[in-house]
């Protein structure tokens, strides 16, 4: 099931960015501006995993490059009590322009840039396992940043749910003011949001052009935003992106797959993954409502 | 906001002292540029009015604390099907066949919007994200149709053919491209602001937005204003994209309202979803965008530099602690 | 209106260069800005100013506007299919305004000068190439007959010019063979350029033309990973992938613009005509001697493309365009 | 030495435009408990927002045990020692008890992961310790008003501050609770805490209190200690002039119901134990009918019911004869009935709204002229209610700027301005100063007067006392007893049907039998027949006593 294994790999980056985005989610902020960091983390860590000849150096710098934007981001937000809307829109815009200047200075081209001297992302291969069905596909033969996501979206279920910082910034997120009068600083924990996105957001953008050893202009192409979708479809909880990312791997999968032999003008078939995932989430919310009508009846005898 | 103004502006000309050759020069067009003659003045004035009313579209939804993120595929959903409607009445009157044409538009985007207010009052679907997914794939859907059955023949362009002589709009300010719906787009801000604060429907809806449970106690019907907010919202994004095909553009071009849904979002933001500072608002973003434009045209600053710039004045615009921090110390002293 | 751009003085020759897009990363539009560039380099007088239009198709034609609204360009040269469409409401309200348009074709228009390049010919070629590579037993091949085209969108040429010509192509080796044609929305996601190329390669596609802008390096990578083919349009760039990239067509678009700036400089060019230009005057070529093409393609396939090329420059094969616009 | 001693401290509010604090002094000595008492509006609660850092003053000074202090935020403050009830709960809806009360100073294992167990544990310590009833891992969004206060309290608790700062703590409070609650702040004390309470009962205040400051019009007027003041010379001091105090409730006639409830029945979401069980009770016009018990008993339930919010399962209700059963707020305010909730801030106003679209909820479609407001119309109404009920702001001004008491004032005076048949009160002056709390006391009067029927729902005894001219006290979602208030009840017996130790209402729930009414200590009071619980079929007319 090539659909499978194919559709865990497009939903890596959704996942790491929406990690990031859940964090400041919670913390009630409304980030549009994983789309800008993860740019960034393209561009930087592509750039340095190529100078450094060092794929973790590649990816750890591209990382703080990230989050290093993501602290002005966070600066403006919240210290200097911008709109979070329009500074996610400003960074946004920031990093499409900020990528090509820097990409035109340093590579004296703003289209595609090479690094064939880049490392490879190794690929974590275990041949006998990888070919049982499906558990092989979701599990094996993928490259080492999707394990990463895994790895984050464990780490991020055991700090928001069992950690006093998960605690304090689910609490910001539902009433600042109450964390503040707790003598807390509900800034300092949306800063720190900002901030893991920026980390997440970072490793998803390097794993777009690590995969390819390449860096191309606007290479997110709108991840970002499915990330934000993927948050709220998820229900705002770590399972809840996991499968909701996945939802949407798999409609993206299958409709590439699909525009091999459906007879569908190819701009529908695009459309499938919204139509797909936008029709599931009317449908489960359909289910969650009539299931709790049905408790209600059951009460009632 | 003038201080919060004057940092960003001089924000902005240190970045155009660092990425540009010619500074006098880029700085000079960047910020007279769209005044230097009628033309770009025009078209600046122009380039407000899809922007007016998605901000007014975003206004009413937010206000409600409707949260409609598909204004995107609404404007375009508007615009074509404004297009499609003016191409299938060829030799009607131009004032009944385009009332019917722009009509159908903003049809299309009520009913587009009003499908995620449905599911949000039936089965409490998240509206955000519902309307966003909606949009996303209307956008496909609208290229498609764009380039496929609708696309012109005779042109190479991915776009419709061209609209029938009588249904366009009165040019008010040639060789730009501004037209009479200008004017529309005044009223219409004016009209929302009647309807949202001089009526007890609008009234209704705000206080809907504002805390559920006081509008339910009050005896309002919450759930008309899970709709209605959505419906009005879509219908004003559609009326910005049937009149830039009536008004502008004359056809519906591939994408070629990309982006104003997200703008729409920042204008109403920036007017702190109030529908009259919707076209000051406007008026300002569409002065950046102009701006950068000369720029462009008559200075060494290329795409990618206008957008850094501009992400900086963005970035400011909003910020109140620099203006908050000096009226402190002016209080103080 | 105000004056702008490059100072004007008599028997000056200014060029506008519009460019739909942004130039970097497209060759077609470096070598439209190259070729302007050389000829304002080599001749006295001669001023260019190049403006980059972005990819919204709806501010093309406001640029355009505020270009010959200055009235300081003899010519506005452009390269893309729609711009004539995008002139031609600027044409009526600057009369003076000439357009050299490339790429393009309009019927008869007095202030325009449009350029066709015989694509449906160079698809062909790639074609050909790859219909001998997939019955071949190259190491990539696969049994099945199957070939792969990956566009960024669907546009006139690219359904009336560069698909069919790639089948025609294609079927003169074996008319069964099949092309699989996808479309990836836009020119720049290269990790979706890889999903395609690799969902095509899982069903048995073994050489894959690949036209998607920035997103044609993600066919590439997933094409590479897996042992299998590439053609390539519109540039040389074998050392991209060596041995994945087994042939390249290339439209000598900068010959051409200097070719025809000098023409409309000399006062030799026919405003109003157009024209359609193939390998027979070597503008759309096939890069057959690139050592890395030597390299990667086994003698024989070479020789059947040598032989089919010679008919094909000779003219004793041709491939027509058909009326499309 | 003063442990907490504050000096000139001004304060102005821009958006409002008033000098909620100016110059005021603070003292107040270790292990003492000092009162503040003052009007509403009178600034006590930004007086103490800025002690807590919530806050800063413009100018002014802070000393804490001698020492000048600085405190910029909240954070400040917790460092000092200073722990804040606020008047406002400041709790997360969708946490547990234990999370709110440990948030911020979390049990911790391992070092960095939380404890539940031990945050439980620690929680139900202090519940016990203190003599409250809540279940540490119950949902704030579940819990009653009461409840959360007590929660707010618990959290102090836990967290060991020196100083104690509780605005207003003790309005949603049962009396017994209230009492607790007095006993732990004594106990405190003589542990060397040093306690600041803000409350408009003045009777607690001298009970309770060793000096009581007052407050003016962001002035501080005057400070006393307790024995030595009677509330006589407090509420002069208060408001400048010396009050009237007590209200006289005249006879008056009943007339026909004008709300009837027959077995009503709310189920509880988990199918527990029933929220409203087979409640059954009738309001007459001119006659005012109190309803008591501890929060989280079904008064709350029963306020949502009867302004159709909440939906029954099973039961009927009739407003004059017409079963509005389930219907819809809006036709309920359609047939004149008017209500004051006890939810003040999330139910009775909209924060971000203006005053004056706060006081123009109800009577929305009375302004308007051809679908447009006459706007002058409707200024002209929310003047007179500012004057008439001297709340002192202003129309424009957002809700959300003013006093916790101007906010209920506004809410009362919405609903009073109505001309409604029928008014449920609950907890209507809930933070209200006394002359405000009178005034409103005598408006309900004056409504009965007007033949009005009014359910008031009250935990302050002496309120249901004094208003009602019968009452009914509710204990886990039963009627459990109903009085004719004829002057012979005693607090003391109420309180034992209050907490459920003693129980009239004899008939299993749902059965037809008739219920035993309880009576005012064994005093021949009877009791009409017309509060029966019971008699599912029986109409209006069965209920009327002629
Ligand atoms: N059954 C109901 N439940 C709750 N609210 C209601 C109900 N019916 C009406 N309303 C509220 O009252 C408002 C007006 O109701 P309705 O549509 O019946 O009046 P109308 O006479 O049509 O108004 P107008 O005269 O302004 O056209 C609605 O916007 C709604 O908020
Ligand atoms: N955030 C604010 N913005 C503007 N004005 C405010 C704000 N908070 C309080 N005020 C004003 O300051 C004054 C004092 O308010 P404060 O809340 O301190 O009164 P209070 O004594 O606590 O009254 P109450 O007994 O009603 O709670 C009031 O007039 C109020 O409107
Ligand atoms: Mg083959
Ligand atoms: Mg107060």
């Amino acid at each position: 099931m090539n659909v499978i294994h194919n559709a865990v790999a497009i939903m890596a980056p959704f996942l790491l960015a929406a990690i990031g985005g859940l964090f400041t989610e919670l913390t009630g902020m409304l980030n549009i501006a994983l789309e800008g960091l993860m740019l960034i983390g393209a561009f930087a860590s592509v750039v340095f995993a190529s100078a450094t000849g060092s794929l973790f150096l590649g990816v750890a710098l591209g990382i703080i490059s990230s989050v290093l934007v993501a602290y002005l981001f966070a600066f403006v937000s919240l210290r200097l009590k911008a709109n979070i809307f329009i500074s996610g829109l400003a960074t946004n815009l920031l990093a499409s322009g900020l990528t090509v200047v820097l990409a035109f200075k340093l590579f004296g081209s703003k289209g595609v840039i090479h690094f064939p001297g880049a490392p490879v992302l190794p690929l974590v291969s275990v041949p006998a396992l990888e070919r049982i069905p499906i558990l092989g596909d979701l599990f094996f033969g993928h490259n080492i940043l999707v394990y990463l996501g895994w790895i984050c979206l464990v780490l991020a279920a055991v700090v928001i749910y069992k950690t006093p910082f998960g605690l304090r910034i689910r609490a910001t997120g539902h009433d600042s003011s109450t964390v503040e009068s707790l003598g807390l600083n509900p800034q300092s924990y949306q800063l720190k949001a900002i901030l893991v996105s920026g980390f997440t957001c970072g490793a998803a953008g390097s794993m777009l052009t690590l995969n390819l050893q390449a860096f191309v202009p606007n290479i997110t192409a709108g991840r970002g935003w499915i990330a934000l979708v993927v948050i709220y479809l998820g229900n705002k909880t770590p399972l809840g992106i996991l499968i909701a990312s996945f939802v949407f791997g798999f409609a993206i999968s299958i409709s590439n797959y699909a525009q091999g032999f459906m007879e569908i003008p190819a701009d529908f078939i695009l459309a499938f993954p919204y139509i797909i995932t936008v029709v599931a989430m009317i449908g489960y919310s359909a289910v969650r409502h009539y299931r709790s009508q049905k408790l209600a009846m059951r009460r009632d005898r | 906001m003038t201080i919060t103004l004057s940092v960003a502006v001089l924000l902005a000309i240190v970045l155009i002292f660092l990425l540009s050759d010619d500074p006098g020069r880029t700085i000079y067009y960047f910020f007279a540029g769209p005044f230097i003659n009628r033309y770009y003045l025009g078209n600046l004035l122009n380039s407000a009015i899809p922007l007016v009313f998605a901000g007014l579209g975003i206004a009413v939804a937010f206000s409600s604390s409707a949260f409609n993120l598909g204004g995107e595929g609404q404007v375009y959903a508007g615009a074509l099907v404004t297009a499609a409607v003016c191409l299938a009445l060829p030799d009607t009157n131009g004032f009944i066949g385009g009332i019917a044409a722009v009509l159908a538009g903003v049809i299309t985007g009520a009913v587009l919007a009003g499908i995620s207010g449905y599911f949000k009052m039936k089965w409490n679907t998240d509206l955000l994200i519902s309307s966003f997914l909606i949009s996303a794939a209307v956008v496909l859907i609208v290229n498609f149709l764009i380039t496929g059955p609708l696309d012109d023949p005779a042109s190479s362009l991915l776009a419709t053919p061209k609209i029938a002589e009588q249904y366009r709009l009165l040019r008010i300010f040639k060789p730009s491209k501004l037209n009479i719906s200008i004017v529309f787009s005044i009223v219409a801000a004016i009209a929302v602001y009647t309807f949202m604060y001089h009526t007890h429907r609008g009234y209704e809806m705000r206080i809907c937005g504002l805390n559920p449970d006081f509008a339910r106690y009050g005896g309002v019907n919450v759930n008309t204003y899970l709709v209605l907010p959505m419906i009005l919202s879509g219908a004003l994004h559609g009326l910005g994209g049937g009149l830039a095909v009536t008004g502008t553009h004359y056809m519906a071009l591939k994408e070629f309202t990309f982006g104003v849904g997200w703008n729409g979002i920042a204008v109403a933001l920036i007017a702190k979803n109030h529908p009259l500072g919707v076209i000051p608002a406007a008026l300002f973003f569409a002065y950046l965008d102009a701006g950068a434009k000369a720029a462009m045209l008559h200075s060494d600053v290329t795409f990618e530099i206008a957008a850094i710039i501009q992400s900086v004045i963005f970035y400011l615009v909003t910020a109140q602690a620099i203006f908050s921090f000096v009226k402190y110390r002016q209080r103080v002293s | 209106l105000g004056r702008t751009g490059a100072e004007e003085s008599p028997g000056s020759f200014d060029i506008g260069v519009f460019v739909p897009g942004v130039a970097a990363g497209s060759p077609l539009y470096e070598q439209l800005v190259s070729g302007a560039e050389k000829v304002a380099s080599e001749r006295e007088m001669v001023t260019v100013k190049v403006i980059e239009g972005g990819f919204n198709q709806g501010e093309w034609e406001e640029k355009i506007t505020s270009i010959a609204a200055t009235g300081e360009y003899e010519v506005i040269l452009s390269s893309n299919p729609s711009i004539p469409f995008v002139a031609l409401p600027v044409a009526e309200a600057f009369p003076d305004q000439k357009f050299i348009i490339l790429d393009a074709i309009i019927e008869s228009h007095p202030q325009m000068y449009t350029v066709l390049y015989n694509q449906v010919e160079q698809a062909a070629m790639l074609g050909f190439l790859a219909g001998l590579i997939t019955k071949s037993d190259m190491p990539g091949a696969t049994p099945e007959l199957k070939l792969g085209l990956i566009a960024g969108q669907e546009y006139d040429a690219m359904l009336k010019m560069i698909l069919p010509g790639f089948e025609r192509g294609a079927r003169e080796i074996d008319p069964g063979i099949s092309v699989d044609f996808r479309v990836l929305g836009n020119w720049y996601d290269a990790n979706k350029a890889a999903d395609l190329a690799n969902s095509m390669l899982d069903a048995g596609v073994d050489v894959i033309l690949t036209i998607c802008g920035g997103a044609n390096q993600g066919a590439i990578t997933a094409v590479k990973e897996r042992g299998r083919y590439i053609v390539y349009m519109d540039s040389e760039d074998y050392d991209l992938a060596p041995g994945t990239i087994v042939g390249c067509s290339e439209l000598r678009q900068e010959r051409l613009v200097r070719e025809t700036l000098e023409a409309a400089i000399e006062g030799d060019l026919d405003w109003g005509s157009n024209r359609i230009v193939n390998s027979t005057d070597d503008y759309v070529a096939f890069v057959d001697n690139h050592e890395l093409y030597i390299k990667s393609v086994p003698e024989d396939i070479r020789d059947t493309m040598d032989s089919f090329l010679k008919d094909i420059r000779s003219g004793r094969r041709s491939y027509e365009v058909p009326k499309y616009w | 030495m003063p442990s907490v001693d504050m000096r000139e401290i001004c304060k102005y509010y821009p958006e409002s435009g008033v000098k909620a604090n100016d110059y005021v002094d603070l003292s107040v000595k270790k292990t003492e408990i000092h009162a503040i008492v003052g009007e509403n509006g009178a600034g006590k609660t930004t007086l103490m927002n800025i002690l807590y850092g919530l806050e800063r003053a413009d100018s002014g000074r802070i000393c804490l045990d001698g020492e000048e202090v600085v405190i910029r935020n909240p954070r400040d403050a917790v460092r000092l020692g200073i722990g804040m009830v606020h008047q406002h709960f400041k709790l997360i809806r969708p946490f547990t008890i234990a999370e709110n009360v440990t948030l911020a100073m979390e049990q911790r294992k391992y070092g960095v992961l939380l404890d539940r167990r031990e945050a439980w544990k620690a929680t139900e310590k202090v519940i016990a310790d203190f003599g409250f009833d809540l279940d540490p891992g119950a949902k704030i969004a579940d819990l009653t008003a009461g409840q959360m206060q007590q929660v707010e309290i618990v959290k102090i608790l836990y967290r060991h501050a020196d100083v104690l700062i509780l605005d207003e703590p003790t309005s949603v409070l049962a009396e017994q609770q209230i009492r607790t609650l007095f006993d732990t702040l004594k106990n405190l004390t003589c542990l060397g805490k040093t306690i600041i309470i803000i409350s408009h009962k003045l009777d607690e205040v001298m009970s309770i209190a060793d000096r009581v400051t007052v407050m003016r019009k962001g002035k501080s007027t005057a400070v006393r200690n307790t024995d030595e003041v009677d509330d006589k010379e407090l509420s002069r001091l208060m408001i400048g002039k010396g009050i009237t105090y007590g209200f006289k409730r005249d006879a008056s006639v009943p007339g026909e119901p004008v709300l009837a409830l027959y077995n009503v029945s709310v189920a509880e979401r988990t199918g527990h134990r029933p929220l409203l069980d087979n409640v059954s009770f009738s309001v007459r016009a001119g006659e005012i009918v109190g309803l008591t018990g501890v929060a989280g008993n079904g008064l709350e339930e029963l306020e949502e019911v009867v302004n159709g919010l909440r939906k029954v399962d099973s039961g009927r209700i009739e407003h004059r004869g017409l079963d509005v059963t389930n219907a819809s707020s809006y036709f309920l305010r359609e047939q004149g009935m008017a209500y004051v909730p006890s939810d003040r801030l999330r139910r009775g106003s909209s924060l971000s709204s203006s005053v004056l679209e706060n006081l123009i909820i109800t009577s929305r479609r009375s302004f308007l002229n051809r679908g447009f407001f006459r706007r002058k119309a409707m200024e002209k109404f929310g003047r007179e209610i500012l004057k008439h009920y001297s709340i002192d702001t202003d129309l424009y001004v957002p809700m959300g700027t003013l006093s916790g008491g101007s906010i209920q004032k506004i809410i009362l005076s919405r609903e009073l301005s109505a001309q409604s048949d029928f008014i449920m009160f609950s907890d209507p002056t809930w933070g209200l100063d006394v002359a405000s709390a009178e005034y409103i006391y005598s408006r309900i009067l004056e409504c009965r007067r007007s033949r009005a029927a009014i359910l008031l729902i009250s935990n302050d005894l002496d309120e249901v006392l004094g208003l009602s001219d019968r009452l009914m006290v509710m204990h886990r979602g039963k009627v459990v007893g109903v009085f004719e208030n004829d002057g012979t009840l005693s607090k003391e017996t109420i309180g034992e049907y209050i907490l459920g130790l003693r129980n009239d209402f004899k008939g299993d729930a749902g059965n037809d039998g008739q219920a035993t009414m309880g009576r005012g200590d064994g005093n021949g009071g009877g009791i009409d027949d017309n509060v029966v619980g019971g008699g599912s079929s029986r109409d209006c007319s069965d209920l009327s006593p002629e």
